[in-house]
C-alpha cells in the first residue's frame, strides 16, 4: 500500500516548499531590513495562529500574549546569557546565584519557554475554567500586567526594568521561519483533529458539547496551555532576534497587535491569523507614516507618535461592526478549493 | 379592534405560522386554540412585532406591522407572556410599577383596582415575585398587563403549569375582565376551558386556521374532542 | 429495569417543579412522558442528564446513583438526549456534529493528534466509518459535509438524533421529538424510532405532547401534572382515564357536557 | 510589628478614601454586567476621560474645581452612552466575543488618542486648597480631600441605590438584568433603560477619576488601565451585578492596599497586584463573590 497524497496535501507541500525557497532566496539576497521585518512575521504568524487557537476556535476570550510571551523571553534570554555576560549587566542586585548557573543551547531554551508557559497557563485555568463566563479576559489581562510588575520588581533575577542585554543572537529565518511551519502544522493537526471539534463545539454551544460527553474544561484547558507554550517559544525566539529585552517591551499593546491580526483575518481561521499577520506587520511597518510629521502642501502636523495604534483601534471597531467574518471567515485555505455544493 | 391578513411568521428555516386571517372584535373574548408548537405564540409575537413575518395587521386603523414592540405596548396592546414571566427580583408591588412605566397618574389607583381584584397578591406586595406560587405569578402577570390599561389584551397560555383548581380561578377573573369591557385574544391549548370563557375561537394546528366558529358551537364538536385527546 | 427514579423533588426557589416523583423504565422499553406544557417534563430530563440537581430523591441507572454525577460522565455512563428546539453546533459540519458524540470514545492523546501518529489515522477512520454508518442509517449520508444548519428541518431533527446515538447510549431521552413535524413526518419519525430502538437495542424515554404520535409509539406512559405523577401505564388507557383528561382539557367533563 | 493605634486609624482612613474611588468606578462595571453581561473594557478609560476634562475645565477654562467636576460628569456620561450606542448597540445579537473585542478597541483608542494629542507624560492637577487642607486631630493627620472622598461616595451611593430601588427607571434597571422580553413588553425601550446604565457608571466613573486625580495630583492618559483593572477585581470580589457588592468590594480592595504597604513596606512594589490576587482566590472560592447573583445558570 502506497502513500496516498490528496489534492489538498499536495497543496500543502507547494505551499512549504515556496516558503523553504523562500526563506533561503530571502536570508542569501535581502537587504536587513526587510529580512527582519520578515523574522517578525514569521515570529508573528506563530504567535497568531497560536492565540487564534484559544480565541477563535475555542471562543474562548482571553488577552494573555503578552504575558507568556514575556516569560518565554526573559527564561530564553537566562539560559543563552553566559554567567559571566549575567554578572556583568545586572546593575540594580545581584544576581541569585542559581540565575548565574542557568544555561542551555537554543532548543532547550525554547523548549523551556513553552514548557513554563504552558504550567503557568495550566495554574490559570483552574479558576478561570471552572466558573463559566467572561473571566478569563479579565484574568489574563491583569496576568499580563502581574508579569510586568513582577520583572521591574525581582531584580536579582529580571534585572528590574533595565531588561537584559546582550542575548546571543540565534534567531534567524531558518529558525522563526521553520518553527512557524511547524507551529502551523501542529496546529492544523489539532484543529482537524477531536480536539479542535471539541474546541469548535464548545464555541458553539457549550451545553450540548457537556451533553456530548464532552469534557470542557479538559478541552478549553488545552486550547489555552497550547496557545501559552508556543507564545513561550515565541517569546524565546523574539528574545533570539532582538538581543535585548525589558518589561517595557511586553505592554498590552503586543496583545492588541495580535487581536487585531485575528480578528482581520477571521476569528477561528488559521490561514486567517496568517493573512492577518502579513496585512498587520507589514501594514505596521508601511503605516510608520502616520507617527511622523505629514506634509499636506498648505500646512504640516507635528510628530504624533501613536497615530499608528489610534488608526489600529478604529481599524479594529470597524471590523466588528461591519465585517465580523474578517477576510477569512471560519473558513481554512483548503474550503477555497471545495467546490461549492448546494443541497 | 384588530384584524390580521395573510400573516406568515419565520423561525430561520421554520415557517411557524403559514398565512392566516383572524379578527378580534371589541369587547369579546376571541380564542386560538391548537397542540402545541401548532403556531399559537408565534402568532403573539408576530402581533407584537419581535419575529420575522410578512402580513397585515390593523390595530384600529393603525397599520402596526412596523413598530418596535414598546411603542405598540404603548399603543394599547398589552400580553401575558407564556410562563408569565415576572420579575422574580422584584417585589409584587414593583411589578406592577414596571405595567404602569408609561401609565404614571394612573397608577395609584389602578394598582388599588388590582389588589381589590386578587386579594392574594394584596398581601403578598412586598415579597419578591419569584417567591409566589404559580398562580399568584399569573394573578400578579395578568395584574401587571392590566397596568398599562390596554386596548387589546393578550394571553398566552394562561393554564400553564397551573392545577386545575387553580386554572378555574384565573379563567374565571379572565371572564370577570371581559365583563369590564376588556378585549382579550387568548391562546390556549387547553382547549375546553378556552372554548368555555370566549365568543369566538379559531383552531390553529401546524400553522394554518383549520377550524372557526363560535364557541359555545365548538365545545360540543366531537372533531375538537378527538384531535386534543387523540383518539 | 434500567433507569429508576425514587421521590425525585426539584424547586427553583419558591416553586415546586417536580413533587416526589417516582417512575422506572425497564430495558428497551419505549417510555413516553406527557402533561401540559409546564408540568415539569423538561426539568426531569435536565434532571436526569446532570444539569440539574434534584432538591430531593435519587436516579439510579443501571443500578448505579447517577444524581451526583457530572453530566459528561453520565453522558459517558450511557444516557444520550436531544433537545426541544434543535441545538446542532451551528459553525460544523453535518459528519461533524456526529464525531463530536464519539468524542470520548476516540483512543488518540492530544501529542498524537499534534504529530499525526498512527493511532490518530486508525482511529480517525474508525470513527469516521461508524459516522458515516449512523449517518447512512437515517438516510443523511449524502450530507456528511454540509454545514448541518443549511439542512431542511426535519433532517436537522435526524442530525440531532444520529449525534445522540454517537456517544452509544443505553438510553435515549428525546425532548418533543416531533415538534414543529406534520403528519407524514411525525410518522415517518415514530418508525424511525422504533427501528433504531430495536437496531441499537435502546431504552428510549421520550417527552411529547402530541397523544397520537405517543399512542403509536409508546409501551408506556407517564402523565405528569404539576409536578405530580397523575397516571402511569398503556398509553391506550391513558387517554381514558378521568384524571388525565380532566388535566389534559380542563374540567369539561362534568360542566359543559 | 506593634501596631500603633494612631497610625491604624490614620491607615483605616486613608483605607477608606482608596477603596471609595475603586467603589465609584466598580459600580459602572458592575452594572453594566449586570444588564449586558458585557465586562466594558473602556469604563476605566472612560474614568480617565472624566478625569482630563476635569483638569481641562480648571486649567484651559480656568472653572473653579466644582464647575470642573460638574463638566467631566456630564461629559463622561455622554460618551459612555455614546459608546453604548455607537459600538455595543450593533452587537446586541452578535457573539458575545464580538462585543468583548470591541470593548477592548474603544478601550485602546481613547488611551492612544489622548495619548496622541496629549502626550504621555503625567499632567499636574490643580487640587484647589481647600482640599489640601491638613486637619490633625489627636496626631491623626489627613486632608479634607480624604474626609470628603468617602463621604461624597458614600451620598452618592445612597443616591444610586434609591434610583435603583424607588424610581421606576431603577426597577427597569433591576428587570433587565433578569429578562430584557418581558421588560420590552412594559412599553418600556430596553435599549434606553441600557443607555441610561451606561450614563450612570460612567458618571460615577468620572467623578472617580476626578478624586483619584486630587489624590495623586496628575492625570495622563493611562491612568484608567491599571485603576479600572482594579475596580472590576472589585467588582467581582463584591459579586458581579450586585450595586452594594461593588462598593464592598471596593472598600476590600482599598484597605488590603492600604494595609499590605503601610504594614509590609517590603512588599509595596506588588502593592497593584494584590487586587488581582484576590480576583483569582474569590473566582477560585466563591465565584458570585460576596453579595453576587449567579449568573452562570445554564440555558435548558
Amino acid at each position: 500500500m502506497g502513500i496516498v497524497i490528496r489534492k489538498d496535501q499536495w497543496i500543502n507541500l507547494a505551499i512549504i516548499a515556496t516558503t523553504l525557497w523562500f526563506m533561503w532566496l530571502a536570508s542569501t539576497y535581502f537587504d536587513e531590513y526587510t529580512v527582519r521585518i520578515l523574522n517578525n512575521i514569521a515570529i508573528f504568524t506563530i504567535l497568531a495562529v497560536s492565540y487564534n487557537l484559544i480565541n477563535g476556535v475555542a471562543g474562548q476570550f482571553s488577552l494573555e500574549p503578552n504575558g507568556f510571551v514575556a516569560i518565554g523571553a526573559y527564561v530564553t534570554a537566562l539560559l543563552l546569557l553566559d554567567g559571566d555576560a549575567k554578572e556583568y549587566q545586572y546593575d540594580i542586585e545581584d544576581p541569585y546565584p542559581w540565575i548565574l548557573g542557568l544555561q542551555a543551547n537554543f532548543i532547550w531554551a525554547l523548549f523551556f519557554s513553552g514548557v513554563f508557559s504552558a504550567l503557568l497557563a495550566l495554574s490559570l485555568s483552574f479558576p478561570v475554567f471552572r466558573v463559566r463566563g467572561d473571566y478569563l479576559a479579565i484574568v489574563t489581562l491583569g496576568f499580563g500586567f502581574i508579569i510586568r510588575i513582577l520583572a521591574i520588581n525581582n531584580p536579582e533575577i529580571t534585572n528590574g526594568s533595565l531588561g537584559l542585554n546582550d542575548i546571543p543572537e540565534f534567531s534567524n529565518l531558518y529558525w522563526t521561519g521553520g518553527i512557524a511551519i511547524l507551529s502551523v502544522w501542529g496546529i492544523l493537526n489539532i484543529v482537524n483533529s477531536k480536539y479542535g471539534r471539541a474546541m469548535k463545539a464548545v464555541r458553539d454551544d457549550e451545553d450540548t458539547a457537556i451533553a456530548m460527553g464532552v469534557n470542557t474544561f479538559k478541552i478549553k484547558t488545552f486550547a489555552f496551555c497550547t496557545s501559552a507554550f508556543l507564545e513561550g517559544v515565541g517569546g524565546g525566539l523574539l528574545a533570539a532576534l532582538l538581543t535585548s529585552i525589558s518589561p517595557d517591551l511586553f505592554t498590552f499593546f503586543f496583545t492588541f497587535q495580535l487581536l487585531i491580526i485575528i480578528v482581520l483575518g477571521g476569528l477561528g481561521s488559521t490561514t486567517g491569523a496568517i493573512i492577518g499577520t502579513i496585512l498587520v506587520i507589514g501594514g505596521a511597518e508601511w503605516m510608520r507614516f502616520l507617527d511622523e510629521p505629514m506634509n499636506f502642501g498648505f500646512f504640516e502636523t507635528p510628530a504624533m507618535p501613536g497615530m499608528r495604534m489610534v488608526v489600529f483601534s478604529i481599524i479594529l471597531i470597524l471590523v466588528m461592526l461591519f465585517a465580523r467574518e474578517g477576510i477569512m471567515g471560519k473558513r481554512e485555505l483548503k474550503d477555497l478549493f471545495k467546490p461549492k455544493s448546494k443541497l | 379592534m384588530i384584524r390580521v391578513n395573510n400573516l406568515h411568521v419565520y423561525y430561520g428555516l421554520i415557517e411557524a405560522v403559514k398565512g392566516i386571517d383572524f379578527k378580534v372584535q371589541e369587547g369579546q373574548i376571541v380564542s386560538l386554540i391548537g397542540s402545541n408548537g401548532a403556531g399559537k405564540t408565534s402568532t403573539l409575537e408576530a402581533l407584537l412585532n419581535s419575529v420575522k413575518k410578512t402580513g397585515e395587521v390593523n390595530f384600529s386603523g393603525y397599520d402596526t406591522i412596523n413598530h418596535k414592540t414598546h411603542t405598540l405596548v404603548q399603543r394599547g396592546f398589552s400580553l401575558v407572556p407564556e410562563g408569565r414571566r415576572v420579575f422574580i427580583n422584584l417585589t409584587v408591588e414593583d411589578n406592577l410599577r414596571m405595567g404602569a412605566f408609561n401609565n404614571d397618574e394612573n397608577y395609584e389607583r389602578l394598582k388599588d383596582a388590582m389588589y381589590e381584584l386578587f386579594p392574594r397578591i394584596k398581601e403578598k406586595r412586598l415579597q419578591m415575585a419569584g417567591t409566589l406560587s404559580g398562580g399568584e405569578q399569573q394573578m400578579l402577570a395578568i395584574s401587571r398587563a392590566l397596568m398599562s390599561e390596554p386596548k387589546l389584551l393578550m394571553l398566552d397560555e394562561p393554564s400553564l403549569g397551573l392545577a386545575p383548581k387553580i386554572v378555574g380561578e384565573v379563567f374565571e377573573t379572565i371572564a370577570k375582565l371581559k365583563k369590564e369591557g376588556i378585549t382579550i385574544l387568548l391562546v390556549e391549548q387547553n382547549a375546553f376551558v378556552a372554548l368555555k370563557i370566549s365568543d369566538y375561537a379559531y383552531v390553529l394546528e401546524n400553522g394554518k386556521i383549520v377550524m372557526q366558529g363560535v364557541s359555545k358551537d365548538m365545545i360540543g364538536n366531537d372533531e375538537i374532542r378527538k384531535k386534543y385527546l387523540g383518539g | 429495569m434500567i433507569l429508576e427514579l425514587k421521590n425525585v423533588t426539584k424547586k427553583f426557589g419558591g416553586v415546586t417543579a417536580i413533587n416526589s416523583t417516582t417512575f422506572a423504565v425497564n430495558s428497551k422499553e419505549i417510555y413516553g412522558l406527557i402533561g401540559p406544557n409546564g408540568a415539569g417534563k423538561t426539568t426531569m430530563f435536565n434532571i436526569i442528564t446532570g444539569n440539574y440537581q434534584a432538591t430531593d430523591g435519587e436516579v439510579i441507572f443501571k443500578n448505579e446513583k447517577i444524581n451526583t454525577l457530572k453530566p459528561h460522565v453520565i453522558v459517558r455512563r450511557g444516557v444520550a438526549r436531544t433537545f426541544q428546539n434543535i441545538r446542532l453546533f451551528h459553525t460544523m459540519s453535518v459528519i461533524d456534529n456526529v464525531l463530536i458524540g464519539f468524542d470520548f470514545q476516540t483512543n488518540y492523546t492530544y501529542l498524537e493528534s499534534i504529530f499525526r501518529l498512527p493511532r490518530f489515522f486508525g482511529e480517525e477512520k474508525r470513527i469516521r466509518g461508524r459516522a458515516m454508518e449512523i449517518l447512512d442509517y437515517f438516510g443523511i449520508a449524502k450530507f456528511a459535509e454540509h454545514k448541518a444548519t443549511d439542512l431542511s428541518y426535519g433532517q436537522q431533527r435526524k442530525v440531532e438524533i444520529a449525534r445522540a446515538l454517537a456517544t452509544s447510549p443505553t438510553i435515549l431521552l428525546l425532548d418533543e421529538p416531533a415538534a414543529g413535524m406534520n403528519p407524514a413526518e411525525t410518522k415517518e419519525l415514530a418508525d424511525l424510532i422504533r427501528k433504531a430502538r430495536d437496531d441499537f437495542d435502546l431504552t428510549v424515554l421520550l417527552i411529547e405532547h402530541d397523544m397520537k404520535f405517543v399512542n403509536q409509539l409508546c409501551d408506556k406512559v407517564l402523565v405528569l401534572d404539576y409536578g405530580k405523577t397523575i397516571f402511569e401505564g398503556l398509553p391506550a388507557n391513558a387517554i381514558k382515564d378521568k384524571k388525565v383528561i380532566t388535566a389534559y382539557l380542563g374540567d369539561f367533563t362534568h360542566d359543559s357536557c | 510589628m506593634l501596631m500603633d493605634s494612631l497610625e491604624f486609624i490614620q491607615q483605616m482612613i486613608n483605607g477608606f478614601s482608596l477603596g471609595s474611588m475603586y467603589a465609584l468606578i466598580a459600580i459602572g462595571y458592575t452594572m453594566v454586567y449586570g444588564v449586558l453581561r458585557l465586562i466594558n473594557f473602556a469604563h476605566g478609560d472612560i474614568m480617565m476621560v472624566g478625569a482630563f476634562l476635569g483638569y481641562f475645565g480648571m486649567a484651559v477654562l480656568g472653572l473653579p474645581f466644582v464647575a470642573a467636576t460638574f463638566l467631566a460628569v456630564v461629559g463622561s456620561s455622554l460618551l459612555g452612552m455614546l459608546t453604548d450606542k455607537i459600538a455595543y448597540k450593533p452587537l446586541r445579537n452578535a457573539p458575545k466575543i464580538s462585543l468583548l473585542i470591541t470593548a477592548i478597541g474603544i478601550s485602546f483608542f481613547l488611551e492612544n488618542t489622548f495619548n496622541v494629542f496629549f502626550g504621555g507624560t503625567p499632567r499636574p492637577f490643580n487640587v484647589p486648597e481647600y482640599m489640601e487642607y491638613i486637619i490633625n486631630v489627636g496626631g491623626i493627620i489627613f486632608s479634607v480631600a480624604s474626609l470628603i472622598v468617602p463621604i461624597v461616595t458614600l451620598l452618592l451611593l445612597a443616591i444610586i441605590l434609591w434610583v435603583l430601588y424607588k424610581t421606576k427607571y431603577g426597577m427597569a434597571i433591576r428587570a433587565l438584568a433578569f429578562d430584557v422580553n418581558t421588560v420590552n413588553l412594559m412599553g418600556i425601550d430596553a435599549n434606553r433603560i441600557i443607555m441610561l446604565v451606561f450614563g450612570m457608571g460612567s458618571a460615577l466613573a468620572a467623578i472617580g477619576g476626578i478624586f483619584w486625580a486630587v489624590n495623586y495630583p496628575s492625570v495622563e492618559p493611562m491612568m484608567g488601565v491599571l485603576i479600572g483593572l482594579k475596580a472590576f477585581a472589585a467588582a467581582v470580589v463584591g459579586g458581579i451585578g450586585s450595586v452594594g457588592g461593588a462598593v464592598i468590594g471596593g472598600f476590600i480592595i482599598g484597605f488590603t492596599e492600604v494595609v499590605v504597604v503601610a504594614f509590609l513596606p517590603e512588599y509595596s512594589g506588588y502593592k497593584d497586584a494584590f487586587a488581582f490576587v484576590l480576583l483569582i482566590l474569590v473566582l477560585l472560592f466563591k465565584p458570585t463573590g460576596i453579595l453576587g447573583i449567579n449568573f452562570d445558570k445554564s440555558r435548558f
